[in-house]
């Protein structure tokens, strides 16, 4: 079991990695923070994943704070770091 | 309930004073100017205490939770730890009588607690024992320091805050990775255990070059001297007085400290002694023939105090044969430019308030008109140029005959070039404050107790002069130098 | 394996296809609506899937129960913040795609 | 080379890689960012060395101290990004000033 | 076995290189905003190595404050900035000057090579075994009245340094308000959802907070943690336009920002008089003072974290009801 858990992780890791290419291609702010969210919402996976490989339940926390901060964080660029008039410097 | 402290342990009340006298200066800001200064007045009440106990009992150790080294974290505070103790509270017990007239209503809201918790952060960093905990009184120091230099507000200001805050966190960081590396080379982070514990291998010199570079950085030598004259030069004049007096000392002694008690005995190469007397005498030079350029009068004495730093570090080569009287100069060194610096900023602050400028040309007729604040300067310089009866003289002359001694000629020339300089850059002030400016202007009235916290810090910095005798023996308390025992 | 550990690897393995498939839809659909709408796919049923296999091995209730609360705590803010910046991007005119 | 060294060496990484941006970038933000990044590769050090335990749990100090630097690294990067937006405010630029003064 | 070993080396491969990658993109891509939710995102994955080092403690305190509060307060410098800038920091980096040109920064960056494999060097040079000071901190538990050693690091062997740290971040917020005023007003009203999420993940934060303090006795959590998400309820609740009270902003708020620091020097003073060091405890009674200790710690660095998102010192403004 152990050992696909850990397989699991390294699996959506990499997926994590192929979610980068959004981020870093854009083209809106938006685009951007999607990936980001997605980014928190694997990472709790990976967290739950972990928890149950390492046989630590404490790491159960730590992917609680995720799902809590991560909200804030998405909330702060809403209501804060998007701007009024987007650069929409591409249209594919 | 007995009594378990049978004797009161003053080392404790110089951190928690201040830190408790910030935090009421804030809750309170309608009294913080008499908070504060009462504040500043039982901290140096209490460095007597500790001076007290010390003479009687030698070096004062505190070992905080109960727990004591490696688990914990000892205070500890010797010979040399008592004199930068005692210096911050006498400058800064000057500096406190002078930002009383100096700030007002709103500036004083927000200058109290920032200075108390500067001086919580020196007095913590000079009783440490412990490097990790030194680096937060690091960081505690910096934050506080950068708040201070913003205080001024406007362009010059704010970007000299940033470029300190950018580089005292630089600092800070380099030094973190050096505790870091030592903790797991060593196993502890007590300086006591580490000197006792350390032997050659690359994890020391990885942390000696790291927590060496952060360490210049903060104190300013040349080359990573660039942050300071901009911070130093546009913040509050009371800022900037604390700052080069106080503030570059305390990452200098950090140093001083490291170097005595971990690094020195392990290194047997010449290339590093070599290397921090080169960086001293380019220092001594650059810092002094920039200070010459100058046309800002608080410019000026930054890049004097660039220039003062490179000394400390001639003591280094010197050091190599007879480390005792070369650090000795070190101290003297160290604690007369605090005192004299202070007095020139502060005198330059009142130039400021008077004229409202710092134009060295444009002087006009000062010596007459502020006669107190021209002689603080004046009395400043010759301690600045290192002229008898001077502190700085003292601190000059013992480096000198040790130089001389060793036959290290280009030293000699390094520190008598840095004389000469000094005395050519404070005339070139006298000079302008004598004559009549082009531009005639409205003086505005200085407070006297400005007048006279300058006057008194420069009458401290030329009476160190006759005060070699007690104040080195006092230095000598703990042996910090390690004059008993023989190095091979 | 017993048959609970097949039944969780099945849920587990599920999730984490879900999770590809949202990473796909970030990666290939032409705007920040469809993508959001691929996001949320995973959000919600990749991790929620992830989480039901991995509650049948929880040794405790408190254990199942905490990844139960996390689940759902994912998917409030998910779909919240989701509308958000729907509206947000409504609101500063970023373009629907049109086949 | 176990996973303890593994880790560390990352941390020297981005040590180095926060002091090259800390260098090259002239934008006040980025810098903040970089230091940071210098920041997280030295608490990364400290931790991962904590490991060499073997079986044992790993050694609490430098957790300790890495939990009293991660606080101090957010207190000063509240106080530098304030005064990155005082000085914007100032000079239109979140840039240091140029040393020619005056 | 095989497989878990090289299964374990995949995930923290993957891990170590993502995190340079992550850190190597920040600092080079040509957009700020990027930079940023990279960033992020790399605080993301310093939590998961965290777990992988086997400190939950400390990734829990990444979580919270690297990942989180740093990303909002990197989002709301971003916003104020642009405003400041007239949204230049949005268009990537076109212009000559701004690109980062290697060839200028080939000396820098060859050093930087060679210190870094010097470093290197450095850390393999360590023993592969050492206990630091686990054997010290195992032994001394017992009367340190936690059991989580992390805690009992953090109160109790070292405890002057954090009380040194409360005070480094009221220092911060100190710093923050000398340099200016924000005056108090509202934005925007928050809509419905966002007020709805406001009003379900604020209690909830705070029970987490509460819930951190309590366990951070015998297992990861503590005050920072506890204090990091209270201070997050707080970020959020400025977000969706909450705004405190004018009578609030004077000398209560002052108050509870002291408190933190202040109840750290007021144990130390008594804990010196009653048992003659600084912040010595009492094994008997450790447990519940620093119970205390932490719970008034909690409640100040909650709010000094929301007053430092705030940026400056709150001031009446005219929206203010």
């Amino acid at each position: 079991m152990q050992t696909l858990y850990l397989a699991l992780a390294v699996f959506l890791l990499l997926n994590l990695g192929a979610g980068m290419w959004r981020v870093l291609r854009g083209p809106t702010a938006a685009d951007r923070m999607l990936a980001a969210q997605l980014f928190g919402t694997t990472a709790v996976a990976v967290l739950v994943l972990l928890a149950l490989a390492m046989e630590n339940t404490a790491l159960l926390d730590v992917a609680l704070l995720f799902s809590l901060l991560a909200a804030v964080t998405a909330v702060a660029f809403v209501r804060r770091a998007w701007p009024e008039q987007e650069v929409d410097n591409d249209s594919d | 309930m007995e009594t378990v402290v049978t004797e009161f342990s003053w080392g404790i009340a110089l951190i928690l004073l201040p830190l408790a006298g910030g935090m009421i200066c804030f809750l309170w800001p309608r009294r913080t100017q008499i908070l504060g200064l009462v504040t500043v007045f039982a901290v140096a009440l209490s460095v007597g205490g500790l001076a007290w106990q010390m003479l009687d009992k030698g070096v004062y150790r505190h070992a905080v939770g109960g727990w004591g080294a490696p688990l914990g974290i000892d205070l500890y505070a010797d010979g040399l730890s008592l004199l930068m103790l005692a210096t911050t509270a006498l400058v800064g017990f000057a500096i406190s009588v002078y930002s009383a007239a100096y700030f007002k209503q709103e500036d004083a809201i927000r200058f109290w607690p920032l200075w108390l918790f500067l001086l919580a952060a020196l007095n913590a960093l000079f009783l440490s024992g412990d490097i990790f905990n030194v680096y937060v009184t690091f960081e505690l120091m910096g934050l506080a320091a950068v708040s201070l230099v913003a205080l001024a507000g406007g362009r010059d200001a704010l970007g000299g805050a940033m470029r300190y805050l950018l580089a005292a966190l630089l600092g800070s960081l380099a030094y973190l990775l050096g505790v870091a590396l030592l903790y797991h080379g060593f196993g502890t982070v007590d300086i006591a255990l580490l000197s006792e514990r350390v032997e050659p291998s690359p994890v020391v010199w990885a942390a000696l070059g790291l927590m060496g570079a952060g360490l210049l950085l903060k104190t300013a030598v040349f080359p990573l001297h660039f942050w300071l004259p901009p911070a130093h030069a546009s913040a509050p004049a009371p800022v900037s007085a604390l700052l080069s007096a106080l503030v570059v000392k305390a990452s200098f002694y950090i140093l001083l400290r490291l170097w005595l008690e971990v690094f020195e005995p392990l290194i047997s190469s010449e290339g590093v002694y070599t290397l921090l007397g080169l960086i001293g005498a380019m220092a001594v030079l650059w810092g002094s023939i920039q200070a010459l350029r100058q046309t800002r009068l608080k410019l000026l004495i930054a890049y004097s105090t660039v220039a003062q730093i490179g000394y400390l570090f001639l003591a280094f080569p010197l050091a190599v044969a007879v480390g005792s009287t070369a650090w000795s100069a070190v101290a003297y060194l160290a604690i007369s430019h605090a005192l004299a610096k202070a007095a020139m900023f502060l005198a330059a602050g009142n130039l400021v308030r008077f004229g409202g400028h710092d134009r060295i040309a444009d002087l006009d007729r000062v010596v007459q008109r502020l006669p107190l604040t021209a002689a603080a300067f004046a009395l400043a310089g010759v301690s600045i140029m290192g002229l008898p009866p001077s502190g700085g003289f003292i601190g000059k002359w013992l480096m000198l005959e040790v130089a001389l001694t060793q036959g290290r000629w280009d030293l000699v020339v390094v520190m008598l070039l840095g004389g000469l300089l000094a005395a050519a850059y404070v005339f070139k002030v006298l000079g302008y404050a004598f004559t009549q400016a082009e531009v005639a202007h409205e003086p505005k009235t200085v407070p006297a107790s400005m007048e006279w916290a300058a006057l008194l810090l420069a009458l401290a910095a030329v009476l160190m002069g006759f005060l070699a005798v007690p104040v080195l023996s006092l230095v000598d308390i703990g042996d910090p130098f390690g004059l008993s025992e023989v190095r091979p | 394996m017993t048959l609970i550990d097949y039944l969780s690897a099945a849920l587990l393995i599920a999730g984490a296809i879900f999770f590809l498939a949202g990473t796909l839809g970030l990666l290939r659909f032409p705007d920040v609506y469809t993508r959001l709408h691929a996001l949320t796919k995973a959000d919600n049923v990749g991790l929620g899937l992830i989480m039901a296999g991995l509650s049948f091995q929880a040794e405790s209730w408190a254990v199942a129960g905490k990844l139960l609360l996390i689940w759902l705590l994912v998917l409030l803010a998910g779909a919240s913040v989701a509308h958000l910046v729907a509206r947000g991007a409504l609101k500063r005119g970023i373009r629907i795609w049109k086949r | 080379m176990s996973a303890p060294f593994f880790y560390a060496l990352v941390g020297i990484g981005l040590f180095s890689l926060g002091l090259y941006g800390l260098i090259v970038h002239a934008h006040l933000l980025r810098k903040i960012l970089a230091l940071n990044i210098m920041g997280s590769g030295i608490f990364l050090v400290l931790v991962a060395l904590a490991k060499r335990t073997g079986e044992a749990p790993p050694d609490a100090v430098p957790h300790a101290m890495v939990i009293t630097g991660v606080v101090v690294a957010v207190s000063a990067t509240a106080l530098a990004l304030t005064l990155m937006l005082k000085l914007t405010a100032e000079t239109g630029r979140a840039e240091l000033p140029e040393k020619g003064r005056e | 076995m095989e497989a878990l070993t090289l299964l374990e080396w995949g995930f923290d491969g993957l891990l170590g290189l993502g995190l340079l990658w992550l850190a190597w993109r920040a600092l080079t891509c040509p957009e700020l905003f990027k930079a940023i939710v990279l960033f992020i995102a790399f605080g993301l994955l310093m939590a998961l190595a965290w777990v992988r080092l086997d400190a939950p403690d400390v990734a829990l305190a990444e979580a919270a404050i690297g990942a989180g509060l740093t990303g909002a307060l990197l989002l709301a410098a971003f916003a104020k900035l642009s405003l400041v800038t007239g949204h230049e920091e949005l268009k990537p980096a076109r212009s000559e000057k701004n690109r980062i040109r290697f060839q200028h920064y080939w000396m820098p960056a060859t050093t930087l090579l060679l210190v870094t494999a010097g470093l290197f060097y450095v850390i393999l040079s360590l023993p592969p075994y050492a206990a630091g000071l686990s054997v010290e901190v195992a032994s001394n538990l017992d009367t340190s009245g936690v059991s989580n050693p992390v805690t009992a690091v953090l109160l109790n062997f070292r405890g002057y340094d954090t009380l040194l740290e409360m005070v480094v971040l009221l220092l911060a917020l100190l710093g923050v308000w000398s340099l200016g005023d924000t005056t108090i007003h509202r934005e925007a009203a928050p809509g419905l959802v966002l007020d709805t999420l406001a009003r379900v993940l604020v209690p909830l934060l705070i029970l987490v907070a509460a819930y951190l303090l309590w366990v951070g006795a015998h297992a990861p959590g503590g005050a920072f943690q506890a204090g990091a998400v209270l201070g997050a309820a707080g970020v959020l609740l400025l977000l969706s336009s909450w705004r405190p009270h004018a009578d609030l902003i004077a000398w209560p708020l002052r108050l509870m920002l002291v408190l933190g620091p202040a109840i750290f020097v007021i144990m130390a003073v008594l804990l010196y008089l009653t048992k003659g060091q600084l912040l010595e405890f009492p094994p008997a009674q450790a447990g519940i003072l620093i119970l205390i200790l932490e719970a008034v710690a909690t409640v100040s660095i909650g709010i000094t974290l929301a007053a430092l998102f705030l940026g400056g010192r709150p001031r009446r403004g005219k929206g203010q009801a």
